[in-house]
């Protein structure tokens, strides 16, 4: 659906020039909700502008729906803008126009007719939670608010590809959640392409399939989620993925196994079902050991669990070694940890 | 001080004859006036539109037009004036020097609102895949409304200031009362009277003006 | 001003209306009066109205532009004392047309353009007046001369009240139009061209206007002599431009 | 150090009235970090705009340091708002000055020497991590970029009291993690107030030692951040803890034990300590109970973890029993749960 | 077409004249003009201090002095010019009512300017603690000043429109010889080479005027 081949853009002022993007390569699939996820500063802004092309690459190439950018004309450049849906990070509303205005107008723009626009709009406005706010004007309303109004506006026209950058950067968690409800039911429904700029690793964790990890204008790290979350390669990433699958040990059980570091510490690594099972149950009876849970963590991601376990284990050297064999022999990766 | 050789007829035929070339001369200024306006912000280049050399063209006959003092304006285009309503001489005359003369005086005023408008608001239009038509009309007009009212106002009252001088050519209206009889004439009764009617058509004029802003600002 | 000052005085400051007196001036009398040892600064006001008020200030010694009867309607207006020096040879109003070739194709609504200062309008309705198109009130001023104390006479004429320059350049809009003579010479036309040609009364005659006192100071003396001798009648009756104007009766002694 | 007493905000427009505040009463105290959260829309921005009356309350009385702002002069209010930063959650900042002139803003003000400006600006902008922007202009930067302009330039006169509006939002999470720890420096080492608004549980987990949590204008929940995350009694407060702290079943966790609804599921929470000891131990070794682990998680909150447990047992019911009692003596809150 | 009476000499001062009388009297009006003009947005209801007064006094001022024709003005207020410069008549008399005409309209063209400026900035200026002086000094004026740079410019165009008329009372300029020569006289040459003089400034000015904004707005 979207491609970017070798696109690079760089800013110039004066003498000051700013890589922004450099030598992306991107691939996102019809139907894929693709999270783009990086520092601020990373250069996602710049990656989305340039797939509606608000902005020009300085080179490369990209395409959309099969279609070159750069070789299309106004008329049909205009045309491929009208199926994408964007959400601005700065929210870009007309201060001159209601709420109801604000969301209606990429229906006006299509010459949509009147009654029409009205149900549609209204539903959008119930959807977001502002139908009580259409007569408003932007400078009356919360932050929060005024991203909604430009999440209802960026659907208003049923676009086939949707760019969203930071488009729940100023929501709280319950409304956020309600928005990638919507966004989840728009792809799965209509089939919409997102492509979803975020910092926040939890959205991608909730709604992505497949995710991009930018650094200084360059992609370091990209696959799908499962994948990505699971077993993070760069340090960049494993940050990231870090801030929802906590599965580092807390600074405040650390200095408390620093003072007493007679024992050793193992760390157990797992994925999916097998956090159903009764493993411990096996490390106390088959292999006779006593284990203590030091620290814990499951994370759901994507319809399977990451299970982390930090324990110290008491019993015979040898019942241990059979123990984390019969361990990896079940895909849970043991790893002993030193603080 | 009630000395006055103005007749009641002629202060009403004055008045009449203002309306009438600021009505016409400010409807047929603001579109043209608009026009250009919106062409130089458009076609400028990092414009909507970027197309330089309608921009080149524009930007300098804007200027050209400006230079011309009015009183040589009127002049200079008689033959114009008179191809168009068929004489050079009397109120609907002067209306077309007028508007020359306005006009290009709105396209910078207008040009000024137009630029001042938040480019954020471009960017969301032409990623709705606005036409430039589109942008300007559904956008960027509605977002400098407030600041283009302001604009016209001030149009309005120069261009008032400008009948004054239609009496050149035969066009009558207040302004040419207060110069002809208060000025020339030393008919400090006439002119006191006409430069109170002036007064009054600015104050009404202003006021409707920065009432209309402020709603459109709503602060 | 001080009189004993006045007396030795080098360096005027003459005034000007638009019209071809400047030019007049420039090219007739300045050499004359630099001769004799004359600082001249020629000042020209786009608006006569504003002539005598820099002559009440004292920022001008002495004007040429106006009449006698403007002159005298000023003293009483300003409460100054303005004296005529001399005459200068003035351009006297035509009645013209480009639409009729003669006077007797005037009919009731026919237009006539006048110019809109009261000088010249009365100047240009007396001359109506003579053909018998209109008739003027009996107690119509000169400096407030008005178009309401006009009447209609033998036709009932309308009027278009134009800036005097404008005239010319709009007599293909009018059937007739009185234009000043000024903008004839300038134009390159014959004041005798006109269809009708003013007979200048005296009062309308154009002057050289000093104050009162300082009529009989040597610079006075020198610049009416100056438009007075024989360089200056040569001049003028050299020019083409000049032609038609009504020229001064002193220089009927020269 | 700040107070509201029954503080009410109402705009009106027209026919149109919108509550924003209603009857808000709160206390900060000196060195306090201060957490607000709240949905998008209520009355967050508000409140912290009528602390430095940007706004003034309908009704109410705010008193900062001492002083009841509605009887102050002007120009005593300004002395105020001079030890008041603020960061807006819309930055605010000035499109005709580079970064460098943003944050020198306040010094500017304050007469400052020329010297001391580029010292702490420069200073400061190295602390964002935007040194390399302080000749840029705000058009040239990212969202984040400019958020941490605003919160710079909010640090730059070096305030008595903070307000922040949202100051992460548009932060990746290490960036701010960067910014919370220079919050919490200032806050320890030059004893600021700090007033922060946000819709992100993880910040206030993170820095702040009170929280109140605000619904449609009220205020519905206010205390101690430990006593907050750990026994939130509000529903609304509930689903904001449950951000951070992920002690709720997962829904494909859920689903699975739906297929195969036999066995009981308890839930097990306990705070501190207990989660270092070998309770399960116990379970396997005293009790003879067979115990299968569904979901667990532990979450740091300020220096304590809270730890939650969902596991399945199999054993005799005797010992189940004796088993309960065993873990309430010991602080551990046992629940039976239905899906 | 070379035929004209007008020498050499008479061009330069005209020139000189010029520049002399704009350069004066918009360096004055701008800064009466911008001082009038802030104080109108200041003082404003919800203006940064609200001065009802002040505001309702300044605003019809303002209206009354626009509605003036210039001509009328130049002659109403020669007492007063005759005070302040010793004269009402010559160039440096001519820059009194030029002042007294520009100042109100660069007024208006700063306040519409000055609203323009996005009101969160006026509160991050609120916040700090800024003085009503330091908000305008320090925020709003740089703020709005590519805008600003645009209205001068316009006014600026206006203002050499304005001294067009300062013949009238003896002022001179490259108008004045327009009109003087060209209008009065039919010299096709003056008019057309004060004409293009007057492009030429124009021209210029703009120019300057555009460049500056430009580099401020940065687009
Ligand atoms: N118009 C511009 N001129 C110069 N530099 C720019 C411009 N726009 C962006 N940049 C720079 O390009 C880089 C990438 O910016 P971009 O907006 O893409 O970041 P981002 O990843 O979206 O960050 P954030 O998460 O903070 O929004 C930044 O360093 C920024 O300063
Ligand atoms: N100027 C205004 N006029 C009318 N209503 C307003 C105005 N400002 C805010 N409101 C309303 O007041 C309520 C509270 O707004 P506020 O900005 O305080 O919310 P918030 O808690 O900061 O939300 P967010 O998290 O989305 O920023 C909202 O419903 C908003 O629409
Ligand atoms: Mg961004
Ligand atoms: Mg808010």
């Amino acid at each position: 659906m979207i491609t970017l081949r070798d696109v690079s853009k760089t800013y110039h002022r004066k003498k000051i020039s700013t890589e922004a993007l450099k030598k992306i390569n991107l691939q996102i699939e019809k139907g894929d909700i693709f999270g783009v996820i990086g520092y601020s500063g990373a250069g996602k802004s710049t990656l989305v502008r340039l797939v509606n092309y608000l902005e020009r690459p300085t080179s490369g190439e990209i395409t959309v729906d099969g279609k070159h950018l750069a070789e299309l004309n106004p008329h049909n450049l205009r045309e491929i803008k009208k199926e994408i849906g964007m959400i601005f990070q700065q929210f870009n509303l007309l201060e001159s126009k209601t709420i109801f205005q604000n969301v209606a107008m990429p229906l006006i723009l299509a010459k949509t007719n009147k009654q029409v626009i009205q149900e549609r709009v209204t539903e959008l406005l119930a959807f977001v939670g502002l139908a009580d706010k259409a007569a408003s004007y932007p400078s009356e309303l919360s932050g929060g608010q005024k991203q909604r109004v430009g999440i209802a506006r960026a659907l208003a026209s049923k676009p086939k590809i949707l760019l969203c950058d930071e488009a729940t950067s100023a929501l709280d968690p319950q409304t956020t959640q309600s928005i990638l409800d919507l966004l989840k039911k728009v792809n799965e429904e209509y089939g919409i392409t997102i492509l979803l700029i975020t910092h926040e690793m939890a959205v991608i964790q909730q709604i992505c399939n497949k995710v991009a990890v930018m650094e200084e204008g360059n992609i370091i790290e990209k696959g799908s989620v499962v994948s990505v979350f699971g077993k993070p390669k760069h340090p960049t990433t494993k940050g990231f993925v870090q801030t929802v699958v906590k599965n580092e040990l807390p600074f405040s059980i650390k200095t408390k196994l620093k003072k007493n570091q007679q024992q050793k510490l193992y760390r157990l690594d797992m994925i999916g079902d097998h956090t159903m099972e009764s493993i411990f149950y096996y490390l106390f009876h088959t292999f006779q050991l006593q284990v203590t849970v030091v620290f814990t963590n499951m994370t759901e991601i994507q319809d399977s669990v990451l299970a982390v376990w930090y324990i110290q284990v008491e019993g015979e050297e040898r019942n241990k070694q059979q123990a984390w064999s019969f361990l990896v022999e079940n895909q849970v990766n043991v790893e002993e940890i030193t603080i | 001080m009630f000395d006055t050789s103005i007749t009641f007829g002629q202060f009403i035929q004055a008045i009449i004859d203002t309306l009438y070339m600021v009505g016409m001369s400010l409807l047929v200024g603001t579109i043209i006036g608009l026009i250009l306006g919106i062409l130089i912000v458009v076609t400028r280049p990092s414009g909507v539109v970027e197309m330089k050399w309608i921009y080149g063209i524009l930007n300098p006959i804007i200027n050209i037009v400006r230079s011309v003092p009015f009183i040589i304006l009127l002049v200079a285009i008689i033959p114009f004036t008179r191809g168009i309503v068929g004489t050079s001489i009397g109120t609907t005359a002067a209306i077309v020097p007028l508007i020359i003369f306005i006009s290009p005086f709105i396209a910078r005023l207008v040009e000024n609102s137009l630029l001042e408008v938040n480019p954020g608001i471009i960017e969301a239009a032409e990623a709705m895949g606005a036409t430039p038509f589109q942008v300007i009309w559904y956008f960027v007009l509605p977002e400098a409304f407030g600041s283009l009212i302001l604009s016209l106002t001030t149009a309005t009252i120069s261009l008032i200031g400008a009948t004054a001088m239609a009496g050149t050519v035969g066009g009558g209206g207040v302004g040419d009362l207060a110069i002809v009889y208060g000025y020339q004439r030393f008919d400090t009764f006439a002119m006191v009277s006409t430069v109170i009617i002036l007064i009054t058509f600015v104050q009404v004029i202003q006021s409707i003006g920065n009432a209309l802003a402020r709603l459109i600002r709503r602060n | 001003g001080d009189k004993e000052a006045s007396d030795e005085k080098k360096d005027i400051i003459i005034g000007f209306g638009v019209g071809t007196y400047e030019e007049q001036f420039r090219n007739g009398i300045l050499p004359l009066l630099e001769e004799q040892g004359y600082n001249v600064e020629i000042k020209v006001f786009s608006q006569n109205m504003q002539v005598n008020p820099a002559m009440a200030e004292g920022a001008i010694e002495a004007s040429v532009f106006q009449s006698t009867a403007y002159m005298e309607g000023i003293n009483d207006e300003l409460g100054i004392d303005m004296v005529r020096l001399n005459y200068v040879p003035g351009a006297p109003q035509s009645l013209r047309s480009v639409n009729h070739e003669a006077l007797d194709e005037v009919k009731d609504g026919s237009t006539v353009a006048l110019p809109n200062d009261p000088v010249n309008q009365e100047r240009a309705v007396r001359i109506l007046e003579d053909l018998g198109w209109v008739k003027v009130a009996k107690d119509a001023g000169t400096t407030d001369f008005n178009i309401n104390s006009v009447s209609a006479g033998d036709y009932d004429i309308s009027f278009e009240i134009l800036d005097p320059a404008q005239i010319l350049a709009s007599l293909e809009d009018v059937d007739y139009g009185v234009v000043n003579g000024n903008y004839i010479a300038n134009s390159g036309q014959k004041i005798s061209d006109g269809l009708a040609v003013e007979d200048t009364p005296m009062e309308h005659r154009i002057i050289v206007s000093v104050l009162a006192e300082d009529q009989d100071t040597e610079w006075a003396k020198d610049l009416k002599a100056a438009y007075e001798s024989v360089a200056f009648e040569d001049y003028i009756l050299s020019e083409g431009k000049f032609d038609g104007f009504i020229l001064p009766e002193a220089w009927e002694s020269n």
